[in-house]
């Protein structure tokens, strides 16, 4: 398939993990759209920002740590890109040696375009 | 793009999130507690007078009814729209919900 | 739901034979498994699964079937992904991604619907 | 105009299923058509068989088999219905449960993929 006959889809995670499903969800579905040779891009905004912070040990709550997914995303399910909003993780205290993963910073203005740029924004 | 911020600015980041977001010859559609951001009076004016000094704002009678909002308590210039109005605006400009 | 006994335990698994509980699984369990798959167990199934059971615990999700064939190119030293499919397919007849996920303890990939 | 439709939340709790079918209804008068309407997270529970509102309130699973009637293809997520619960003896139309890609297929074949 041609990259012009691909599907542009981004999934926008505003939510922090483990007080909703919501993460942990958007991962099933990147997961599994991986499949589909679209095109699939991965955007943490907001809150969504905290999924992305390392030392993530949830062995407290009984729950999967699914910061581990984030490394193999590109490589093994064929995400096309994961972007983390650089004015949100400033907003938070948190900068590139926060992150559990190796990710795009982008700045919110470039994430503008790339949005605009989607056929589909599924926001989580 | 059509921002749709369907959360009361009062509780969630849903809104100020959208205004960030927000670009030229974009809108917002302000629906279910998403509407209380056009509440005259309320903290939210000023942030909307600012924003539709270049974008237009829509919200959905339906809401603002059923919240006993008054349509002369609404911000002046923000439209008020039906599910139809909703329905146009979807196939005018690609939607994004903020909630 | 059906359950069978093993090591005096009462082992739980679901209709199709996965393990409801995870933490039941070990080398000999394995062994039981495979046999209610009609697969018998030889080292290249166990590198195999010892591998699919590293990624999960790593990476907290099943590998996609492209990453199973990569490793299988690697470990046999197999020239493409065909050759890699047919090996894959010859340990594990009824679906690789399915049989080896049961044999080895993980929950039923949620692709397979 | 073809549009995809994402439940995400639950009925009754929050209103956007009720907002999604007054926007569904609307679309098919305009003319519209709706290509999908996708249930996932707890949007599962929009399709349980078992809901039983109060007779003098709206009873939402009904209204969405109005739709189906209709001709609206309703599809809930296989792997968030069995999390929730919602399985084939629990959800109304057991044909209705399918999987993740049902969702990518919809923001392909849809000119716009709106989430409630």
């Amino acid at each position: 398939m041609s990259e012009q006959e691909k599907t542009k889809v981004m999934f926008v995670l505003r939510t922090a993990p483990y007080g909703t499903i919501y993460e942990q969800e958007a991962i099933e579905a990147m997961v599994m759209f991986g499949a589909y040779e679209q095109d699939i891009s991965v955007t943490f905004t907001g809150d969504g920002v905290f999924s992305l912070k390392k030392g993530q040990d949830t062995s407290l709550l009984g729950k999967k740590n699914f910061s581990m997914t984030y490394p193999i995303l590109i490589d093994d399910f064929e995400i096309s890109h994961i972007y983390v909003e650089k004015e949100s993780l400033e907003e938070r205290g948190m900068s590139e040696s926060d992150l559990a993963t190796e990710v795009e910073i982008i700045d919110r203005n470039t994430l503008k375009q790339k949005m605009r740029e989607m056929k589909a924004l599924l926001p989580f | 793009m059509l921002h749709i911020v369907k959360k009361s600015p009062y509780e969630s980041s849903a809104f100020s999130d959208a205004i960030n977001y927000i670009e030229q010859n974009d809108i917002m559609l302000l629906t279910e507690d998403g509407i209380y951001a056009a509440k005259k009076g309320g903290k939210f004016e000023g942030a909307l007078k600012n924003l539709m000094q270049k974008n237009a704002v829509y919200c959905l009678i339906a809401d603002i009814k059923a919240r006993g909002i008054q349509e002369n308590e609404i911000i002046e210039n923000v439209k008020i729209i039906d599910y139809k109005g909703f329905v146009e605006k979807v196939t005018e400009h690609n939607p994004m919900t903020w909630s | 739901m059906a359950s069978f006994v093993y090591n005096g335990k009462t082992i739980e698994t679901d209709d199709e034979g996965y393990l409801q509980n995870l933490g039941d699984w070990d080398k000999g369990l394995a062994e039981v498994l495979a046999k209610q798959e009609n697969v018998e167990l030889t080292e290249k199934h166990w590198k195999l699964i010892e591998w699919i059971r590293d990624y999960f615990q790593k990476f907290q999700v099943a590998p996609a079937i492209k990453s199973l064939t990569k490793e299988v190119m690697a470990l046999e030293n197999l020239p493409d992904k065909k050759e890699a499919n047919k090996f894959v397919y010859e340990l594990f007849p009824e679906g690789p991604a399915k049989q080896l996920a049961k044999i080895a303890g993980l929950p039923k990939p949620t692709g397979c619907v | 105009m073809k549009f995809g439709i994402l439940i995400k939340e639950g009925p009754y709790m929050h209103q956007a299923m009720d907002t999604a079918y007054n926007f569904i209804l609307a679309a098919m008068e305009s003319g519209h058509e709706i290509k999908g309407v996708f249930f996932y997270n707890d949007g599962v529970y929009n399709r349980c068989a078992t809901l039983e509102p109060p007779r003098d309130e709206r009873n939402i699973m009904k209204l969405l088999s109005e739709l189906e009637l209709k001709g609206v293809r309703l599809i809930v997520c296989v792997a968030a219905g069995k999390r929730r619960g919602i399985v084939n003896q629990t959800v109304c139309k057991v044909e209705e449960i399918s999987g993740l890609g049902q969702l990518l297929e919809l923001c392909i074949t849809s000119d716009r993929t709106i989430t409630f």
